[in-house]
């Protein structure tokens, strides 16, 4: 019902095998006519669709799981849920491999592969287990005490080898096949965890009509529910939950989310969970995601994400077999799984009891029980004995036995005494530690609840209430209480009108405990932090050197930073710290969780953006032509240029380039340069603006001119550059270069609106409306006249070099003439509306026929403008002021301006800065490369001798070698100076000579033409 | 211009990306129907400061419909204007030319500025219309929150887009910068897939 | 006790018993002759030098909570010496070579590790850019290498050079740089600066600066009055917050900026690779995750905390870079508060206060320049003038127009 | 984050871009002098607490606006049009607007 992803067709029902050895002969929430295979290290197994991985191993009695990270000791499973620190698993294969998952979130499907990691050559033999008897010298920090001599083995040998060593599984070696994608959602009341409480507030939210999600990161809704034997109102829990299910289902506001993890709460509301859309099949179906990112914003929040047991910290306590007592009682009674057929309990609350009560009714026999509290109720101490067990009231477990596996422990009594009993199975129960990670995302610290000797919520984020035991209230009755209240009040607070629903009915039961932080004096290593080998030992030693701060503990020790994230073990490091600073537990501090709550896929992040879609692409409005005319792109930002259109025989790009611009220099080429933004400003005002943002002065600009355009930045650096021109007295176009057009938008926005709002200028984008091609070189005007209507005059008299003109083209389609030239040669910029790009494209290209046009792409016209000494990006960088870039004496004098004052600061007008100039080769046959820089010919390469650099360069294909732009010192002053162009990351070293910048027609006269 | 000449054709912004016919999910009715919207007219309408009113007056003579505020797009038939930001509209109508001569009505009320060929516009409509758009579009879409008459400025998979609904089917259209058309349509059919998507090409 | 592998075998041997404090917990004395506010791998490394090359020794560094709680714990390790701007190159150049030395130095393995930081390129006026930038560090005696496609597939073969949206192209490498175990850096130096006598005073929050006619007498703290011939501000994200308890306003805004640890997996790359196309730089730690980063979230902020669309856009660059990250998880995100300065460039300088010294403006570069920062620091404090290799690190060069912005993107913090 | 655009309403932080504080006025004019414009372009109050400052709403609406939050817990308590902020400014003697 839950899926939200259709069902694969069902293997055939089979009759199952005789493996399950662990499975109960009923009971469960599993469906047992549906067999699931699966491996293992290889080894075939069946489990039952409804298991996770975790339960089908012990249902197969395999307890031996994984190694652990440094100590590669042996490893079982600990808990039921995403707290799981041991049983990590690889799952898949090839590049669905999925390192560090963990057995007990991972739903089981048919053919699903597990291996075991970090360890070789097996999972039974590990050679580096030898690390463990290697313990006493790997302590807590060693590595920062050693490994120092001498200095140049670390890269080569001692780094390689832990680095080898450490890490667990591994990750996939190829591409991720499988997709992403992200979605968004918007509620009223999110509810966070489908336990009891999580239930009963969407329950009480849904039923007032507010719109309410509920996430819960398991694959059934329900949570402790389906765990413990309970009862409500005369129903099982499992009865109770799918009433409750199935009520939220027919509610249309509600949506349920299951298999879903709320991994991050982030400001004002905004919350990131994972769906794992696809995880629980082999492959994902057609069209299915793996996994959906959801970003929810939410008006309220109820965070019901239960608690998480605790462990005792005693010797032996990582040994295959040992178990959180809760996880124990979710295996039989959700998954119909006696771990052991000798089973043990060790507890310091009554809740733990529970586990004799259900080992008892499955019809199991329990080896024995160790209440570290001195007084055992007589009629728990008879259920106990009545299944067979041994109460040690009083007594605490110190070490245990087996190798891979447990086979007995060894219990200190209440007078001192020791014990040994045989058991293949520990369950151990030492309360329950709300969990408090999402609250603390906001920065929160939780604050300490003396009556549940845990951490709670402390101030919780805006629009956030916790429920049940996330918020410490551990009992059925308080959940369900809390949930239905809270829901409803959140409801009410987004305006429902909602009331909570009666309490209901529960059976009794009792949340006393006594917590047992660490037994002392325990019999070999008691590990506080499994996963990372962090044993109280390691606690003690850092106390000793110095390490006592919580975060100072977590970074030495490494405590709480595998990939549990310390769920198990965070508490119990800060109650000896706090044992050993003789402070109590809050004194010594809490630790922030950091997000997200449990590992989330980095593709899930991404979703829709990687490869080609990693960003959007943008297309030219002569895109159609160029892709059938076998043009080369090239990335601008976004956009895809056209690099240059190669021809048959021609052997490489040069090639091709050199006869676009010998084209356009000689007759005429096309060339699209509608990436170039484009602004259309309007208004009373609108000249004065420009002056302001403007550092050329505009006041002579007359109706059907264009001129060039100098934006810079408050600080005195050059923006951007471009042109104006002006349509109407009041109206006028800007184009911004391709790279910089959105960054001078906003700029021009910011001056408008904030620095200059009394102004009535009305602006607005129309990059995109226009298509605009440059139409270059000495038959261009033949060309054009073929393609304005009649009636429009391109002669040099009537439409000069920097004309402006509206005009209709194609028979009365509107028009932009601009005569403007980037190339050098008499040349006009044609706009037309976009959606005719594409025809004006073609209707250029034949009318140019007759005169031998060619189109060219952005690699000619860069080299054309280098020819011209113009700047672009490479001199424009942000780095560069209008001195530098020679550009200096078109500054304007008598206005204010963006720029104007912070540019005239002493270092911006020291002669000695670098200044652009040309550079030519003094061997014609040399090659430039930007990026080279200036030295004196003769001077040792140096800093002190560095006199500039190579901006751009360009195989000049009119003056027949390579020519170049640079800044360099004094530039204007060197003319025929020669320098050295010294380029070592290449191998380059070429003595060039100063030079105009302009190497082509440097008066001018072409464009004037 | 509103009798163009012959001489050159248009060509339409999604004609490189966007192919009739059915994508993704083949069983069962599409959940998602896209339907290019070729050959509108669309301008910008920027008002002069302190010229709303008279420009409300203007438009209401002009198209019967008044400005919309912050947020709202109105329509009468295939005709509306759409909120775009502070003081800005934009006035669509079904056929290109429809807003010949636009600038001059509104001379000294608002800048105007042709924007039909520098937006992309797309239509969906479906059942599932919401759904696809939810992988997108941060901004609610629920009948409580969003509805015919709404119009949002936001983005979808980086791209900067204008929706606006139009009526309950739901019928959104959804308007971007001409040159992300292509990726626009990347993300389209691939967010649409699982639900079946029927482009429609006039 | 001297750290080595005697010392660890020992101590193995009798349960790692007789291990003392790496560093004295002190408690503040009535009067220092420099106090370094701020108890960071910075101020930490200024008192070292301080000791070590000056021979002041009556210093105590002045931490509001335990040391190394800032940037110098929150940051993604890496150290490199690759700047293209001549007031950047010495600077950080010296710093590399304290790194080289750093460990044998202070006694304390702080797994300085040089195992390359290569910068991607994916256009030609990117490889220009950064043909510029390594040539300049190669006219400064620093390694640098351009490498091309080939170079690149030979040294990172998983990334995406087949389907890419900005097709790889080359990259600048530089082999000496790499990581650095980020808390030991602060560790080290502290026990080391403890050894020469340092007061090392944590949980004493600085609360004002007492000056007496236009010169530092002390500082107000949490506990109590301490006074000082000379004080060093050395607080990070916190700089403008102490530059206004003596009225100053600086050329900086603190802007968080997270990083990303994945969970632990056997080794999958051995160098520091930063994408050209988008936010994404990556390494992996000897402890096998991978750590990683992106740009700041872009907003003034004092908390210690980012927001999930700046998440996003690290790790789209990263599935679009290294398309076989995507069944990998993300472990833990985090933000640390950097102190951004207007020219992307940091400030090492006295100020207009007699007696008062400013160490800040570290934008998120901070990490690789601790030794250097505090060598020049020290210098600064001791000697009264800049180092030669901090010249250029002035605070009056908004005004004079020296600024050193590498990136061109002017006085706007968090475009740097 | 989310930030409440007073004309589309509450949106992502990732559809805005930032400025920076909206205390410091440019100094316009002919006359402005050098120090004033330094301090205007570089000089930062970098406050922890309530802070105006500047945002864009780029991916929307494209209005700039200025937004009243606590750089320590990032609450946002007021959002306002720039254009309409600045305008106010202008009428009031502070905002030394003189243009030559």
């Amino acid at each position: 019902m839950l899926d939200r992803t259709p069902e694969f067709p069902l293997p055939p029902v089979r009759e199952v095998g005789l493996s399950q050895k662990f499975r109960t002969s009923s009971g469960g929430l599993i469906d047992r006519r549906r067999a699931r295979d699966f491996t293992f290290d290889g080894r075939t197994l069946t489990g039952y669709h409804g298991d996770t991985l975790a339960s089908a191993l012990l249902a197969n009695g395999v307890r031996l799981v994984g190694r652990s990270f440094k100590y590669h000791r042996p490893r079982g499973i600990l808990s039921a849920g995403s707290e799981e620190p041991n049983a990590l698993v690889e799952l898949r294969s090839g590049a669905r491999r999925e390192p560090n998952t963990r057995a007990t979130m991972a739903e089981l499907y048919e053919g699903l592969e597990a291996t075991s990691q970090n360890r070789w050559p097996s999972l039974a033999v590990d050679a580096l287990s030898v690390n463990a008897l290697l313990s006493p010298v790997f302590a807590a920090g060693f590595y920062y005490k050693t490994f120092m001599w001498p200095a140049a083995l670390w890269e080569k040998l001692y780094e390689p080898m832990i680095r080898r060593a450490a890490g667990l599984g591994r990750a996939a070696d190829a591409p991720d096949p499988d997709t992403y994608e992200h979605a968004h959602a918007h509620c009223d009341v999110l509810v966070i965890g489908g336990g009891p409480a999580g239930l009963s507030a969407a329950l009480s939210a849904g039923r007032s009509g507010a719109r309410v999600i509920l996430v819960d990161e398991d694959f059934c809704l329900g949570g402790r529910l389906l765990a413990e034997r309970r009862e409500i109102d005369g129903l099982s829990g499992p009865e109770w939950v799918a009433q409750a299910v199935a009520e939220l289902e027919s509610l249309p506001e509600v949506r349920l989310l299951p298999r879903t993890t709320l991994f991050g709460v982030y400001d004002h509301g905004a919350y990131g969970a994972v769906e794992r859309v696809s995880d629980h099949v082999a492959v994902p179906a057609p069209h299915a995601p793996r996994q959906r990112l959801w970003r929810i914003v939410a008006k309220r929040a109820v965070l019901a994400a239960g608690a998480i047991e605790r462990p005792h910290v005693f010797g032996g306590n990582d040994r295959p077999g040992v178990m959180l007592a809760g996880a124990v009682r979710t295996y039989l009674n959700r998954y119909g799984v006696l771990p052991g057929a000798a089973p043990a309990l060790f507890t310091s609350s009554d809740d733990g009891w529970r586990t004799v009560a259900d080992i008892a009714a499955a019809g199991g026999r329990v080896a024995a029980v160790v209440d570290s509290r001195p007084d055992v109720p007589v009629p728990l101490r008879r259920m106990a004995e009545a299944a067979g067990a041994q109460v040690v009231a009083g007594g605490q477990v110190i070490g245990t036995r087996g190798h891979l596996a447990l086979s007995g422990i060894d219990v200190r009594d209440s007078y001192g005494g020791t014990l040994h009993i045989a058991c293949d199975t520990l369950a151990m129960a030492n309360g329950w530690n709300p969990v408090v990670h999402l609250d603390s995302h906001l920065s929160r610290r939780p604050v300490w609840d003396e009556a549940i000797h845990g951490f709670v919520p402390g101030q919780l984020p805006t629009g956030m209430v916790a429920a049940g035991a996330a918020s410490g209230r551990l009992t059925l009755a308080d959940a369900l209480e809390s949930g239905s209240r809270l829901g409803a009040e959140a409801a009410e607070a987004c305006g429902f009108d909602a009331k909570a629903a009666g309490t209901p009915r529960t059976d009794p039961e009792s949340t006393a405990h006594t917590p047992l932080w660490r037994v002392a004096k325990p019999k070999g290593k008691a590990f506080v932090d499994f996963q990372n080998d962090v044993a109280a030992s390691d606690v003690e030693l850092a106390h000793r050197e110095g390490f006592r701060a919580v975060e100072l503990l977590k970074r030495y020790t490494t405590l709480g930073m595998a990939t549990d994230q310390g769920k198990t073990s965070n508490l119990a490091g800060l109650s000896i710290m706090a044992e050993l600073t003789g402070q109590p537990i809050p004194a010594v501090g809490t630790t922030v969780f950091r997000p997200p709550f449990t590992p989330v896929a980095i593709g899930a992040f991404a979703g829709h953006h990687r490869g080609k879609e990693f960003r959007a692409t943008r297309h030219v409005p002569s895109h159609a032509w160029c892709l059938e005319n076998n043009a080369q792109f090239l990335e601008t930002g976004l956009w895809l240029r056209p690099a240059y259109f190669p021809r048959a025989g021609e052997t490489d790009w040069l090639q091709t380039v050199v006869r676009e611009v010998e084209t356009v220099r000689s007759k005429v080429g096309l060339c699209d340069v509608s990436t170039f933004g484009k602004i259309d400003i309007q208004g009373r005002d609108a000249l004065a603006f420009i002056e302001r943002v403007c550092a050329n002065p505009f006041g002579t600009l007359k109706v059907g001119r264009s001129r060039y355009a100098l934006l810079l930045r408050e600080d005195g650096f050059v923006l951007d550059d471009g042109t104006v021109s002006r349509l109407a007295d009041n109206h006028f176009v800007m184009t911004a270069s391709t790279a910089n057009a959105a960054r001078v938008m906003q700029h021009l926005e910011f001056c408008r609106q904030w620095l200059w709002p009394e102004l009535d200028v009305q602006m607005v984008s129309v990059s995109e409306q226009w298509a605009q091609y440059a139409v270059a070189g000495p038959r261009s005007r033949d060309v054009l006249t073929r393609i304005v209507d009649p009636g429009f005059d391109l002669s040099n008299e009537a439409f000069p070099f920097l004309g402006a003109a509206e005009i209709t083209v194609g028979g009365g389609i509107p028009a932009r003439l601009f005569r403007i030239s980037f190339s050098g040669e008499l040349a006009y910029e044609i706009a037309v509306p976009a959606a005719y790009g594409d025809a004006a494209w073609r209707a250029i290209m034949a009318a140019g026929l007759p005169y031998g046009i060619c189109p060219y792409g952005a690699e000619a016209l860069s080299v054309m403008r280098i020819e011209k000494g113009h700047a672009a990006g490479a001199e424009i960088n942000g780095q560069t002021t209008a001195r530098d870039l020679a550009l200096g004496g078109m500054l304007a004098k008598k206005k204010d301006y963006v720029g104007r004052l912070m540019k005239e600061r002493p270092a911006l007008i020291d002669p000695d800065r670098p200044i652009l100039v040309g550079f030519r080769p003094v061997d014609p046959s040399q090659r430039l490369r930007a990026g080279a820089h200036f030295l004196a010919v003769g001077a040792e390469p140096s800093l002190a001798a560095d006199e500039g650099y190579m901006t751009s360069v360009a195989f000049s294909p009119s003056l027949g070698h390579w020519v170049g732009l640079g800044l360099i010192r004094r530039g204007a002053e060197r003319h025929g100076e020669r320098v050295r162009a010294y380029d070592p990351v290449r191998g380059g070293d070429v003595e060039v000579e100063i030079c105009n910048a302009a190497f082509v027609d440097p008066a001018g006269e072409r464009m004037h033409g | 211009m509103a009798e163009h000449a012959t001489l050159w054709r248009p060509r339409g912004a999604w004609d490189l990306y966007a192919h009739a016919g059915r994508h993704g999910r083949s069983e069962g009715p599409a959940g998602v129907t896209a339907t290019p919207r070729e050959g509108l007219a669309l301008m910008s309408v920027t008002a002069v400061d302190g010229a709303e009113e008279r420009l409300a007056a203007a438009l209401r003579d002009r198209f019967g419909l008044s400005l919309p505020e912050p947020g709202g797009a109105l329509f009468s038939g295939e005709t509306g204007l759409i909120w775009s930001g502070p003081g800005q509209w934009l006035a669509l109508a079904p056929t290109r030319g429809d807003l010949d001569g636009f600038g001059e009505t509104l001379k000294g009320l608002a800048a105007v500025a042709d924007q039909s060929d520098g937006r992309a516009v797309l239509r969906l409509s479906g059942p599932d219309a919401r759904r696809v758009l939810e992988k997108g579009v941060s901004v609610d879409l629920h009948p409580r929150a969003f509805g015919p008459g709404h119009t949002a400025v936001t983005a979808v998979a980086h791209i900067g887009v204008q929706l606006w609904q139009r009526d309950d089917a739901p019928t959104y259209e959804i308007a971007v910068a001409r040159s992300f058309a292509g990726s626009l349509w990347s993300w389209l059919e691939e967010a649409a897939a699982e639900f079946g998507c029927e482009v429609r090409v006039a | 006790m001297r750290y080595s592998l005697f010392s660890v075998l020992g101590q193995a041997l009798r349960g790692q018993r007789d291990w003392t404090p790496q560093w004295r917990d002190a408690a503040p004395k009535a009067e220092y002759d420099v106090i370094i506010v701020g108890g960071g791998g910075h101020g930490l490394a200024t008192a070292y030098y301080l000791a070590k090359e000056h021979g002041l020794t009556n210093v105590a560094v002045l931490e509001k909570s335990h040391i190394g709680s800032g940037n110098v714990g929150r940051n993604t390790t890496i150290v490199r010496s690759n700047y293209g701007l001549p007031g950047n190159i010495p600077f950080y150049e010296h710093s590399m070579k304290l790194w080289e030395g750093l460990e044998q130095d202070i006694n304390y393995n702080a797994m300085v590790s040089q195992r390359g930081v290569l910068n991607l390129y994916h256009t030609d006026a990117q490889r220009d850019a950064y043909a510029r930038r390594g040539n300049a560090m190669r006219m400064a005696g620093i390694d640098s290498e351009l490498l091309d496609r080939e170079g690149v597939r030979a040294m990172v073969p998983f990334i995406d050079f087949d389907n890419a949206r900005f097709p790889v192209k080359g990259g600048l490498l530089q082999r000496r740089g790499g990581t650095v175990r980020h808390d030991a850096v602060a560790w080290g130096y502290a026990r080391a600066a403890s050894d020469r006598g340092v007061d090392i005073v944590q949980n004493c929050a600085v609360t004002g600066i007492r000056r007496e006619n236009g010169r530092v007498t002390g500082v107000e703290t949490s506990r109590g009055f301490i006074g000082a011939k000379k004080v060093g501000l050395s607080v990070a994200g916190s700089s403008s917050l102490l530059a206004s308890m003596v009225d100053m306003r600086l050329p900086i805004e603190s802007h968080v900026l997270q990083a990303f640890v994945s969970e632990g997996v056997k080794p999958l790359i051995d160098c520091v690779m930063t994408f050209g196309a988008g936010h994404f730089y990556v390494s992996q730690s000897d402890k096998g995750g991978l750590v990683f980063g992106g740009d700041i979230d872009g907003y003034n902020s004092y908390a210690q905390r980012g927001n999930l669309h700046t998440i996003e856009d690290v790790m789209e660059g990263g599935m679009a870079l290294w398309p076989g990250l995507g069944r990998l998880r993300l472990l833990r995100h985090w933000g640390g508060i950097m102190d951004m300065s207007m020219d992307g460039s940091p400030i090492i300088d006295r100020t207009d206060i007699g007696g008062l010294y400013l160490n800040a403006g570290w934008c998120y570069g901070g990490f690789k320049a601790t030794p250097a920062a505090g060598f020049c620091f020290a210098h600064t404090i001791a000697r009264d003038e800049p180092h030669p290799d901090s010249a250029a690190f002035r605070l009056d060069r908004f005004a004079t127009g020296h600024v050193i912005d590498e990136k061109g993107m002017g006085a706007q913090p968090n475009l740097h | 984050m989310r930030i409440r655009c007073p004309y589309c309403g509450e949106r992502d932080n990732g559809e805005f871009s930032y400025l920076g504080d909206a205390a410091p006025v440019r100094p316009d004019g002919m006359e402005a002098s050098p120090q004033a414009m330094h301090d205007y372009v570089y000089l930062r109050d970098n406050r922890a607490g309530e802070i105006r400052e500047l945002w864009y709403h780029g991916a929307g609406c494209r209005a700039w606006l200025v937004v009243t939050r606590d750089t320590r817990t990032h609450t946002v308590a007021d959002v306002q049009p720039a254009r309409d902020v600045a305008k106010a400014r202008a009428v009031t003697p502070a905002g030394s607007a003189s243009h030559a």
